[in-house]
């Protein structure tokens, strides 16, 4: 037993060196595998999917940062896209692509609007919505939403009836080139301005969300 | 001559006027937005709005689209009933014995909504203006699926493969008849085709012209043919669907459908 | 040796440079025009239309060359496909856009049935798999069966119509642990084993599989 300790020269492969029998490739070559992963697809793709298709032992995190370095200033940048990454075509050179421009469906005020909410607010209740805009949410402004799949259904809210809540999606980030919706323009100057906030108005006394907006607003963005 | 130039002059103002408020009224998305709208009239800072003269203001406006008969929906004259009790309050010396909220207070709220709705415009507006997906960035434009080719492996023990030929094995005993010769037809496939085609036996036909096509010229399929063919008639006419008969020995053996009536 | 860049002597002015109102843009960024056209479009792209796409005076022709080079072993290539030019995978990267997941399926009954009687009975016609087993034996059995390696082609029975028989594989072999397909227990002795009813065989006058096998499977694995 004690020999086996402290025997100076090891006989027997340790379970790492059994292992490295598998040797992950070297870092350039996961960082060409990403890339042609990554090549091959419109979709943003996460982390955990790129390690399940690459080689095992790789380290595609790390392959990423230097990917991203790699294509800085390039006609294509590698673009972080929530927990996924996904390669686009430089913002300034969007003018070449004409052909490739697709017509989307222009939305309406109302549709802009709540989606504009649904992003700062979240995780936010229908009714949520409706307070800000000061009318109803129409059930095709929402409808067009979770088909264009900007916005999706969150977690239900623990008050009274469960409202459902609604989210922003990885599309959606994917579109307007978010990383995170923490990313989101004045997301900071709105918050310090309270205007976040779901303040209760002071005569109806009706039970209001606040609190639990707070909690929910807190755990998505007080994160970073 | 003077009253009656400047009537029509009002009329024409206010039939203007009117019609500016329809469709103003049409272009509001209920009474925050335009009561926002009414706010920036006063060209100042949300936050340091009056919501004193903008109480007033959209009591005008809707005192004056009532003078126009205009259809206004219920939620802008719930606002406006609303406003005018929020006017009250903040003009009134506040009354300590009054409960709720006071006037400051709810003026506030109203202005405090003002300011997040505008600032959710904002935000949208921003939103939009970003660089988007399909219009200023653009995804990959040739994408390589990945195949996914799921490959089945297929287990068998020798067990089962045991099994599966004692099944076979057992289920023949049981079968009565086994064509096991390809030169072979059965009195149950002789039965088959003659019950398919008596129907249409009116007179008397020779069996042999039930033979199935091929089995006619090679000796060995002609033979077993026959047999099936004959002992099938006779179940046939045991079964009362036939009439059978020969002529003489060796002489060709007829058969027709037993009429119904027969 | 100097290039283009840092020639400190300016060169005339060609004709065409003096006849453009706006100058091309740098070699540099032409080069990032075509990256971004290139990736972007859904097929591969010719020179004349990559010109067509790019502010004038750009040289796409150069441009590609360059591309070509900076693309060199990395994830993705530059690809001529006819007079046009496109991304594609590395070669060497191709199995990443593969994803294989085993499944583990238990052969069905009728291949079971069919497997069985090829090995007690090879080299078998189609014909007579069916008059065994009673049903007809579906296309789909028997080309699982050869993908398998269980079964393969053997020599052709001399008999009108001259019909394919089939035989057992060494792989079979190996997967069920036999030396020959003799080893196979006979009738006798799969009812002994408890694996047949105990009904005597009637009296059919089919011959014992023992001697009919053994003439054919001797002319079978004698070959080897």
């Amino acid at each position: 037993m004690t020999d086996d300790v402290t025997d100076p020269i090891p006989r027997d492969p340790s379970p790492e060196q059994e292992e490295s029998l598998f040797e992950a490739p070297p870092m350039g070559e996961q960082e060409r595998m990403v890339e042609a992963i990554l090549f091959a697809t419109a979709e943003p793709v996460t982390v955990k999917e790129l390690s399940g298709r690459m080689p095992h032992g790789c380290d595609p995190a790390e392959a990423l940062v230097h990917l991203r370095k790699r294509y800085e200033g390039r006609g294509v940048a590698l673009m972080k896209v929530g927990d996924a990454y996904a390669f686009r075509t430089a913002p300034d050179l969007g003018f070449l692509m004409q052909k490739e421009t697709v017509e989307t469906r222009k939305l309406s005020r109302a549709a802009v609007e709540t989606l504009a909410i649904v992003s700062y607010h979240q995780p936010v209740t229908r009714a949520e919505i409706e307070e800000i805009r000061g009318v109803s949410v129409s059930r095709g402004t929402i409808d067009q939403l979770i088909e264009l799949e900007w916005i999706r259904f969150g977690r239900r809210r623990m008050t009274p009836g469960r409202p459902v809540t609604f989210v922003v999606t990885q599309t959606f980030l994917d579109h307007f080139g978010l990383e995170s919706a923490r990313d989101l323009p004045g997301l900071k100057e709105l918050r310090s301005a309270g205007l976040l906030e779901s303040r209760p108005a002071p005569a109806t006394g009706e039970p209001d969300d606040d609190e639990d907006d707070d909690d929910d607003q807190a755990e998505m963005f007080d994160e970073a | 001559m003077s009253d009656t130039n400047t009537d029509p002059v009002i009329d024409v103002s206010d039939r203007l006027a009117a019609e500016a408020l329809i469709v103003d009224v049409d272009g509001f998305e209920g009474p925050l937005d335009l009561l926002l709208s009414l706010s920036r009239t006063q060209k100042v800072d949300l936050r340091q709005i009056s919501v004193l003269a903008l109480a007033e203001q959209y009591l005008s406006f809707i005192e004056k689209a009532r003078d126009l008969r205009l259809e206004l929906a219920a939620d802008y004259l719930v606002m406006a009933a609303w406003l005018a009790f929020l006017k009250s309050r903040l003009l009134l010396p506040p009354d300590p014995t009054e409960e709720g909220p006071s006037g400051e207070e709810l003026a506030a709220h109203l202005a405090f909504q003002l300011e997040r709705l505008a600032a959710m415009r904002d935000a949208a507006a921003k939103l939009m203006a970003r660089d988007q997906l399909g219009r200023d960035f653009f995804a990959r434009g040739i994408t390589e699926d990945v195949t996914r080719t799921r490959r089945v492996t297929y287990t068998a023990t020798l067990l089962d493969l045991m099994q599966g030929y004692a099944r076979i094995r057992t289920k023949d005993e049981f079968r009565p008849f086994v064509m096991d010769r390809e030169s072979v037809f059965t009195m149950e496939e002789a039965l088959g085709r003659m019950r398919g085609l008596i129907g249409f036996a009116g007179e008397w036909t020779d069996i042999l012209s039930y033979l199935p096509d091929g089995w006619e010229m090679d000796p060995a399929k002609r033979r077993s043919a026959t047999a099936s063919t004959f002992a099938a008639s006779l179940e046939l006419a045991k079964e009362g669907r036939v009439e059978i008969r020969q002529s003489d020995t060796f002489a060709p053996i007829q058969i027709r459908r037993k009429s119904d009536d027969g």
